[in-house]
């Protein structure tokens, strides 16, 4: 692989650059329009494979930049790479040309919009995952609302509109009060040593007395536990989910939900880890509730997207439990669990849509032994599932068994927690199975569904990445692992050492 | 200064003067040669450049006998005036074209002049350096706006308008008079510079003094509460009056109260009226948002808006001190641009002046004039400060200010309203966009100008979003231009 | 010859069959999906036979091969080993042999069937995954396999999809699994956070160097282990999933659900004896559990008029024998009864099959009869098969029972009780489904009884091999009475239970003792056939049921509904968790989250409403609210001044 | 020429509060303006007075241009009142509220 | 010598009198000439502050010229007595008359606290004469002159706008409501 200079940078603003110029398009080119966004996506995801040479063994940020940015202020264009986040780099370089193949035969009005929004979107994303300045990781953080609101929102199901202002409103009630907190730190840090800044490795220098750490770590925490979504906070989840494209909702639950577990592990945790360690706890009961309460919902569900759109809050609570118990082995896995889940639910919702887009309805109740005439779809979507329940052998098993076993045996953790969450096993299997089989087996009880098509080749291509990239996990996830977790050892080790170090009382 | 001393330092007024006789040249081109009107914007627009230029050329050291400020603070703001004359003329005419041609008015003459002695009216009032100075400016700008808002003389909400405007407006002078007159008293001059040695203290006469004109400005920058005014007067104003009359007169008044302020308390604003107008800050944020959140049509939502927004610069006012003023006048920047961008794309988007403007004509706007529908969610985007867009920043560097002077609870205050400022913003956003046009008419293709002045809006913005760094080193500088000022 | 070529062949067949099967038809299916299998059972024994003659000849070392590290990630670091011990061998031994009859048997079976290609996938990679799980040398690769079985015995149950009961059934089987992976996971992390491996050597040695320290931990992870067998092995309180899973076609049911995986329980337990061993507790809740088992499963046996039900419940009781076993630290018995039982069992099932077969599909004995003539081969190997399973001398069951029995006696003559009521319900209930289906007239429509005929070769040949087997197949374990080496398999079998001091210790019997047990046995599994064929056979057959039903007609009805368990667990787990997930969704999400959340909004709205109307347009509440400003800011400052 | 201070300011306050009254309570636009010239008249007294004491012409020349913009407000005004006229028929301030909320 | 303060008082209570009717008065012209006689007063108290010129400003331009504009503006609408029946806001009316009364108040006691006042400014008190005034009102003020020069072109370009008649144009009704 040669070494392509400002990798990174080039990462970030090829996709902006080419939604720039799609703008140029006439609105009428449509198939030239899809042609170059997909050409731009897949570029970008080339390029991005340039990353797997990251050395695990320097745990450090590499791919480093760093370019003046509001010099006044100690603004910086910072960007790197570690363990952390270059395997959910990768999921977004990935998921992006996905979304947007998949959608060839889907998205009829306004193509253009919607390539571009797709791709500024994933400048927002691997912007947001590649900043090591704190300003800017928020500027990319906020870009991302917009794309993704008007992707619901002018693409999306019959009641889009409330679901994109529903998730631009909750994300953003999330996230201001960490844009307050961030200021304070930086003045806290200009107080401190004369200079401004908002690097990362400055920050990660400070340390707070313990009341305002406490409440810098809600400002934070709270932006990330909408994101992810945690449980009280998950209820912008399942409409954005639900009425999103096709499309938005692959995007939205493989990478935006990610990234509120990205900002707790690199911004919330070393930043605070008193507070953190203090909370975790609470992190924990939050995550446990959302694994069972999520399932439960999950199964209760009549409409194929919302089910699916469920699972995740349970999924990524079972992320979360592994984050809170904070050991090597949970916390690595919690990493590549975001990934897995990033796949699997991806492909779920990917098959769900094949499923949509021809019968245009995502009521159960409306399938029912299609297995029989979308066999490859019906094949496809049992693979996804068993990743989703954790079946060994596919990517799921890896994360959930290391998340569970680290937090079982966490020193700080009970163990109840890890038993808990494992009954989350049973109860994925009970709704993921119960779809299926309520979806693609029984008796055929529509007429209309005879007539369904299997699955396009286009759809078929990307379908087939994802599954593929599943078994890449399941069957080998040191490679993966190995990458992630010397940054994980480094992190907690920072964080355990910061944590013990007696609290420095700021003027 | 020595009484007799005859100073008439016209190098210093340069600017002005040259405006103000662009405004009388064109008086009698619609006098004598109304043919010539296709020119007059093209005139004004040069005369609102040659303003910018000029600025740059005037000697930096005061002058009239120290009532006339050219310090690079007076530079800074005139390129800020300058930049809001320009783009609001580039939106003017193609207006005005089609007012006179639905009968709005007989001729669009008379609009450029008044605009521009109105804008020499604001620029005589942020460079004035004595109170007379600023109240002449004051009233200038005044009269003309008020004109302006009656301009549609057809129109009866323009008449309507301009009623109101004038009653209030002329209410609100005589107390900025009545101030002027307890500070002069209080203090023994009317200059500036001078209120500091006089030393008066606790005097219950100068803070009454002060709370007048505080009302005064507080009126024109349509801070709650003596906002009401501006909703009715957008609505009925012509859209590119409006434009203007939203930013510029507002910073000037925000310069003339950091003038004033930093005068008489020398630099440290004391604790109460630091809270006073805190006060002042969150009930225009708050009063801005929820009222607009209840508005369906655009140019109230945007007076209201602009209500809130001048709360968020209220905060800068009450932290006060150098960054302060710096994040101030760099909100004033960023508000300009998206202001004036936003109402620009109204004047294109909407048919029909005489009709009030429901958002709900604006549905399915986004793929039948995108441009124009593109810089107007953009605006919106940015006046909801979202990052990558100048709202953001301006916002940014005002609540910086707030907590390096420890009222991160103002801070707090300002971002929870911008998140229910995003309600009616976002609104604005999805029916141009989510919405099925609901009449068949096509909007009225874009005029070159307006073409020219919308991109600019939205280059301005972005621009400004993401590379904010040089436009702040100028607002320090100009910041450091007041001496009193504390860091 | 690497290990990893077993479970890979078959994968291979799985991914030729799934991915070409459709497209290039039946021969190439039956080529690959049989042919993987068959060279897996060459080669297997390529490998066996030097491995046993090496163990008998003395050394028997375990082979372990490597193929590098799987997940490692933390202080956890799993390689991806197999390993060839005396007890993976004997697996392997049978696993391969019955699962290659049982895919010939299939190819006769199945040939009508549309998803041949996909049947044929799925059982080859059920091969796979079982081996995998026989071979693992370590708890996560064997939970590899022990999923990837879970998978396919789902996949093959819900093999016809379309049929609601199958699809239901498939999901009951791995739901019930998974609550028992839930306990085997659990006890992984036990064994992780105890000894930081899962490797079997490391584990045990480790036990077997220091028994006493390791002791208290224990009975928590043998009994989670346990659990994870009960899922397995369709053990009370999870039992319920295997009698549903005989939806599936008739050789999966003879292959997955009697053969092999369904012993993959007794092999965990027997594979971790040395955890077992050191928790008298868990021994005694293994030994109960299997026990009452054993005698739930038969009762309820005696009561089926399926044919497969019968059998299935058979299975469950069989499964509860070798539990009953492990309980009584019979561990080689029990490993013994899971040999004898692979293949008897699976030949009565697939004898079953060939009736169904030749029935053109139906199940109810009372529908059949005097199918004796009709079906010989099917018949004289049922019949083999059901001596074998009832006990009778020589035949193998006989001796891998009676060895258990003798255990328990042992032990407690309580659990020997249980064990000796079950055995002459066996006994019973077998010879009531030979004497119905094969005796006396035929019950059937007439084209049923135009369409009899015995099953083609490829169907009856392997029932043959089968018969043959459960004949002769218990030879290898002789009692100790006829001579102390006789019994070969304790000899290849005991070093996989290793002393432990302070271990679990299985009683002894005397001589005479022992001959006693096994002359009563005998006597009861003979009882059991005279009662049936008083019963069920010659002219007044079913008159005595009949008057039986009539004097406890409760009884009977319970029985019959098998104790009625499934309507219980719907009332008890089923009813209850669907209420609370639409309580959840309605009432906490809908109702109060995002109540709460919309509330708030409105209440936002509803105020920006209210305060819009102080605008009221008219000019002097403007002036109004203006000077009221002033006023209020005069009494904040001008008052007492501007301090 | 020694008239108290006092005198002068309570004058003024006095003034400008009649003139708020004006402001506040009368209908008719002009009487509405007349009130506020009233208020304005009062502004002027008070700097004059401060004048008398303070040295200097500044606040004399302040009166002097605060009547030129009186004038000129007049003017401009009372020119909006006709064209308010125009439709309206009156310049009842309660009349005109076509826009409001 | 306390004459002055003697005229002084009278003038302010003939100023306030004629102020009061001015607000009561419901007849527009009427309150008008209560205006103009105030603003004699006002005049002349302006002389009694040794502003004499301003004093003639006061009753050339205000009482002369203003006023009489207002009368014709009054005329030229002619408007008819405001009815007491068509204005019913007895809570505005009240809050109104509270808030000025707190007001004044307010002011009052600060006028009555509030010391004398400081900063006498170098310069010489005034005095009555003109000269000075004048040469002070071209040197210091000449900035405010060139502005007021614009100013005054503003209002009458404006009022020339405004008043002139336009050849009617269709009316459309400007309703405002959302």
């Amino acid at each position: 692989m040669i070494a392509v200079p400002h990798l990174l940078t080039w990462l970030i603003f090829l996709p902006a650059a080419g939604a720039a110029l799609l703008l140029l398009f006439p609105a009428r080119a449509v198939t030239e329009v899809k042609t170059a966004g997909i050409v731009v996506a897949l570029a970008t995801f080339v390029l991005s494979l340039g990353l797997w040479s990251y050395d695990p063994a320097v745990a450090a940020f590499q791919f480093g930049e760093r370019v003046r940015w509001i010099p006044a202020l100690g603004i910086t264009y910072t960007v790197g790479i570690d363990g952390i986040s270059l395997l959910l780099v990768l999921l977004t370089t990935l998921l992006t040309p996905v979304a947007l193949i998949f959608s060839i035969s889907h998205v009829k009005e306004n193509v253009r919009g919607f390539t571009a929004s797709f791709l500024v979107l994933e400048t927002g994303m691997i912007g947001t995952l590649a900043a090591l300045d704190v300003a800017l990781f928020y500027v990319f953080w906020e870009v991302m609302l917009v794309p993704m609101y008007l992707i619901i929102g002018i693409w999306g199901g019959k009641r889009r509109i409330y679901a994109a202002v529903k998730f631009f409103l909750f994300t953003m009630a999330g996230s201001l009060l960490m844009f307050v907190a961030i200021l304070y730190m930086a003045v806290q840090y200009h107080r401190m040593s004369g200079v401004w800044s908002f690097s990362l490795e400055d920050f990660y220098g400070m340390s707070f007395p313990i009341v305002s750490q406490t409440l810098l770590f809600f400002a934070f925490a709270l932006a990330f536990m909408v994101k992810v979504p945690l449980f009280p906070l998950h209820t912008w989840l399942p409409d954005a989910h639900t009425e999103a494209p096709t499309a938005g909702s692959i995007i939205l639950a493989g990478v935006l939900l990610k990234l509120g577990v990205y900002g707790y592990l690199r911004f919330a945790l070393p930043f605070f880890p008193q507070a953190a360690l203090r909370f975790a706890p609470w992190l924990a009961g939050l995550a446990l509730v959302g694994i069972v309460y999520g399932s439960m919902v999950a199964y209760a569900q009549k409409d194929m997207k919302r089910l699916v759109a469920y699972s995740s809050v349970a999924h990524l609570g079972l992320v979360m439990l592994g984050i809170a118990a904070l050991t090597s082995t949970s916390t690595s896995g919690a990493v590549l669990q975001s990934v897995n889940h990033g796949l699997s639910t991806g492909a779920l919702f990917l098959l769900v849509g094949v499923l949509y887009e021809r019968r245009h309805t995502r009521e159960i109740e409306a399938y029912g032994g299609v297995a029989k005439f979308v066999p490859v779809t019906a094949t496809l979507f049992l693979v996804a599932t068993f990743s989703s329940i954790g079946l060994p052998g596919l990517n799921g098993f890896v994360g959930e068994f290391l998340i569970l076993t680290g937090t079982f045996n966490a020193p700080g953790a009970p163990r109840w927690w890890a038993i808990v969450a494992t009954s989350g096993m049973i109860l994925s299997a009970v709704y993921l199975l119960t779809l299926v089989q309520r979806v693609f087996w029984t008796p055929v009880r529509h007429e209309e569904n005879r007539s369904l098509t299997d699955i396009h080749a286009s759809e078929f291509v990307v379908c087939a990445a994802l599954v593929l990239a599943m078994l890449a996990i399941g069957l080998a996830p040191n490679l993966f692992l190995d990458k992630i977790h010397g940054s994980v050892d480094t992190l907690i080790a920072f964080v355990r050492a910061k944590s013990a170090a007696p609290m420095e009382i700021l003027r | 200064m020595i009484p007799g001393a005859y100073s008439l330092d016209v190098s210093a007024a340069l600017p002005e003067i040259v405006v103000a006789s662009a405004g009388c040249l064109l008086l009698l081109l619609e006098a004598f040669l109304p043919v010539a009107r296709r020119t007059f914007a093209a005139i004004s627009i040069l005369a609102a450049g040659s303003y910018m230029v000029l600025l740059e050329r005037i000697p930096g050291s005061d002058a009239f006998a120290g009532s006339f400020d050219g310090s690079i603070l007076a530079r800074t703001f005139g390129l800020f005036l300058g930049l809001a004359a320009v783009l609001t003329l580039l939106v003017a005419r193609p207006y005005l074209e089609r007012a006179v041609a639905a009968g709005l008015i007989a001729s669009d003459g008379e609009f450029y002049p008044l605009l521009l002695w109105g804008m020499v009216g604001i620029s005589l009032m942020a460079r004035g350096l004595d109170l007379l100075v600023i109240f002449l400016g004051l009233e200038t700008f005044s009269l003309c706006f008020y004109i302006l808002a009656a301009y549609f003389k057809s129109s009866e909400a323009s008449s309507e308008a301009g009623l109101k405007y004038f009653l209030t407006g002329a209410f609100a002078s005589s107390f900025t008079l009545f101030g002027i007159a307890w500070i002069y008293g209080k203090t023994g001059s009317i200059s500036i510079a001078r209120f500091a040695d006089a030393h008066v203290g606790a005097d219950p006469l100068l803070a009454a003094g002060l709370v007048f004109l505080l009302s005064g400005f507080a009126f024109k920058i349509a801070l709650a509460p003596f906002h009401s005014w501006a909703p009715d007067v957008y609505a009925g104003m012509p859209t590119p009056a409006v434009a203007f009359l939203s930013v510029a007169p507002k910073g000037a008044a925000l310069v003339v109260l950091f003038r004033v302020f930093a005068g008489v308390f020398d630099g440290v604003v004391p604790g109460r009226f630091r809270a006073a107008l805190a006060a002042i800050a969150i009930l225009s944020m708050i009063v801005g948002n929820l009222v607009a959140l209840a508005q369906r049509d655009v140019k109230r939502l945007l007076a209201y808006s602009g209500i809130a927004h001048m709360g968020y610069v209220a905060i800068g006012l009450a932290v006060f001190g150098r960054d302060a003023l710096a994040a101030v006048l760099l909100y004033l920047f960023a508000y300009a641009l998206t202001n004036i961008g936003a109402f620009a794309a109204v004047a294109a988007l909407y048919r029909d002046e005489r009709e009030s403007h429901p958002v709900g004509l604006l549905a399915g706007m986004g793929t039948r004039s995108p441009l124009a529908a593109g810089v107007l969610a953009l605006c919106m985007i940015s006046l909801g400060g979202i990052p990558a867009t100048a709202g953001f920043i301006g916002k940014f560097f005002v609540f910086k200010a707030a907590i390096e002077k420890d009222l991160v609870w103002l801070a707090v205050v300002g971002v929870l309203n911008s998140l229910v400022s995003l309600g009616y913003y976002l609104r604005v956003v999805y029916v141009l966009y989510m919405r099925e046009p609901v009449e068949d008419e096509l909007p009225a293709p874009l005029a070159p100008e307006s073409r020219l002045a919308l991109v600019l809006c939205g280059l301005g913005v972005l621009g400004l979003g993401i590379f904010p760094a040089r436009l702040w080193q100028i607002v320090q500088a100009a910041s450091r231009a007041l001496p009193s000022l504390r860091p | 010859m690497p290990l990893l070529l077993l479970p890979l062949l078959p994968l291979a067949g799985f991914l030729l069959c799934g991915l070409l099967g459709k497209r290039l038809g039946k021969t190439f299916v039956t080529v690959c999906g049989v042919g993987s299998v068959a060279l897996t059972t060459v080669l297997a024994y390529v490998r066996l036979v030097p491995y046993v003659a090496g163990v008998f000849s003395g050394h028997a070392a375990p082979i372990l091969e490597r193929y590098g590290s799987w997940i490692r990630a933390g202080n956890v670091s799993i390689d991806f080993a197999l390993r060839l011990d005396p007890l993976s061998a004997l697996m392997l031994s049978f696993v391969t042999f019955v699962g290659f009859l049982i895919h010939v048997y299939s190819v006769g079976y199945m040939h009508a069937d549309t998803g041949y290609g996909r049947y044929f996938a799925y059982l080859n990679l059920f091969m796979a995954a079982m081996l995998t799980l026989i071979l693992a040398a370590n708890f996560l690769v064997l939970f590899v396999g022990w999923e990837g079985v879970g998978l396919c015995s789902y996949l093959l149950i819900a093999f016809d999809y379309l049929k609601e009961s199958s699809a239901r059934a498939g999901r009951k089987a791995f739901v019930a699994n998974r609550v028992g992976d839930f306990g085997f996971l659990i006890g992984l992390f036990l064994i992780l956070g105890v000894f930081g491996t899962l490797e079997f050597d490391r584990l045990f040695s480790a036990v077997a160097a220091s028994p006493g320290r390791y002791a208290p931990a224990m009975t928590a992870i043998a009994l989670c282990l346990f659990v994870g067998a009960c899922g397995k092995s369709a053990q009370i309180p999870l039992y319920v999933w295997l009698p549903d899973a005989m939806a599936g076609p008739t050789p999966v049911s003879a292959l997955i659900h009697a053969a092999t995986m369904v012993t993959a329980g007794v092999y965990v337990v027997a594979r971790s004896n040395v955890f077992f061993r050191l928790s008298p507790s868990a021994m005694a809740v293994v030994a109960i559990v299997g026990g009452a088992t054993a005698l739930f499963a038969a009762i309820i046996g005696t009561a089926q008029n399926d044919i497969k039900k019968v059998l299935a419940y058979s299975t469950v009781s069989q499964l509860g024998y070798m539990f009953l076993a492990c309980g009584v630290g019979a561990f080689v018995a029990g490993m013994f009864h899971v040999m004898t039982h692979a293949f008897f069992k699976a030949l009565l099932f697939l004898g079953s099959g060939s009736v169904i077969h030749a029935m053109g599909g139906e199940q109810d004995m009372r529908r059949m009869g005097g199918l004796r003539r009709a079906l010989p081969v099917t018949f004289w190997t049922f019949l083999a098969g059901t001596l074998a399973l009832a006990g009778i001398p020589i035949w193998a069951g006989f001796f891998s029972k009676d060895e258990i029995l003798g255990a328990a006696f042992a032990k407690s003559p309580g659990l020997w009780l249980v064990g000796f009521v079950a055995a002459g319900l066996t006994s019973f209930y077998m010879f009531r489904l030979v004497y119905r289906t094969f005796f006396g007239e035929f019950r059937g429509t007439d084209d049923q009884k135009h369409h009899l005929h015995e099953s083609p070769a490829s169907m009856t040949v392997p029932l043959v091999v089968l018969a043959v087997l459960s004949t002769f197949g218990g030879l290898v374990g002789l009692p100790a009475i006829v001579g102390p080496r006789a019994n070969l398999f304790h000899r290849f079998l005991d070093p996989i239970v290793p002393p432990l001091s302070g271990g679990f210790e299985p009683g002894e019997l005397s001589r005479g003792l022992e001959i006693g047990l096994i002359a009563a046995s005998v006597a009861i599994a003979l009882a059991g056939w005279l009662i049936a064929r008083v019963c069920y056979a010659g002219d007044r057959s079913g008159s005595l049921p009949e008057r039986f039903v009539r004097a406890v007609p409760g009884l009977h009805r319970v029985v019959e509904n098998k104790f009625f368990v499934d309507e219980i667990y719907d009332f008890l787990i089923y009813r209850p968790f669907r209420a609370l997930a639409r309580f959840f969704w309605k009432a906490i999400d809908t109702l109060v989250i995002d109540g709460l959340i919309n509330a708030g909004a409105f209440v936002v709205e509803l105020s920006g409403d209210l305060l819009r109307f102080f605008t009221t347009g008219n000019v002097r509440n403007y002036a109004l609210t203006f000077l009221l400003g002033i006023v209020g800011l005069l009494a904040w400052l001008g008052w007492m001044g501007a301090r | 020429m020694n008239v108290p201070l006092r005198d002068v300011l309570v004058l003024s306050v006095a003034l400008f509060s009649l003139g708020l009254c004006g402001a506040l309570l009368r209908r008719n636009a002009i009487t509405i303006f007349l009130s506020i010239e009233l208020m304005l008249n009062a502004a002027n007294l008070a700097i004059v007075g401060f004048a008398s004491r303070v040295g200097g012409y500044s606040g004399q020349i302040v009166v002097f241009f605060a009547i030129v913009v009186a004038a000129a407000e007049a003017a401009v005004g009372l020119a909006i009142f006709v064209a308010v006229f125009r439709h309206h028929e009156t310049i009842d301030v309660n009349k005109t509220n076509l826009l409001k909320w | 010598m306390s004459g002055a303060r003697l005229v002084f008082d009278l003038a302010g209570a003939v100023a306030i009198v004629f102020a009061g009717i001015m607000v009561v008065h419901r007849n527009p012209i009427k309150s008008l000439l209560a205006v103009v006689v105030s603003f004699f007063a006002i005049a002349v108290g302006f002389v009694m502050l040794s502003a004499p010129f301003l004093g003639a400003i006061q009753v050339i331009v205000y009482a002369g010229a203003i006023l009489v504009l207002f009368l014709f503006v009054t005329m030229l609408l002619n408007l008819d007595t405001e009815s007491a029946s068509s204005d019913r806001r007895p809570f505005q009316r009240g809050l109104a008359l509270l808030g000025i009364v707190v007001f004044a108040a307010i002011l009052l006691s600060a006028v009555r606290r509030s010391g004398s006042i400081v900063g006498p400014s170098g310069e010489p008190p005034a005095t009555g004469e003109i000269e000075p005034l004048a040469r002070a009102l071209f040197s210091q003020a000449a900035l405010p002159f060139e502005a007021v020069s614009i100013l005054l072109l503003a209002s009458l370009t404006g009022a020339y706008l405004l008043m002139r008649r336009e050849p009617p144009a269709k009316t459309g009704s400007a309703e405002n409501r959302p």
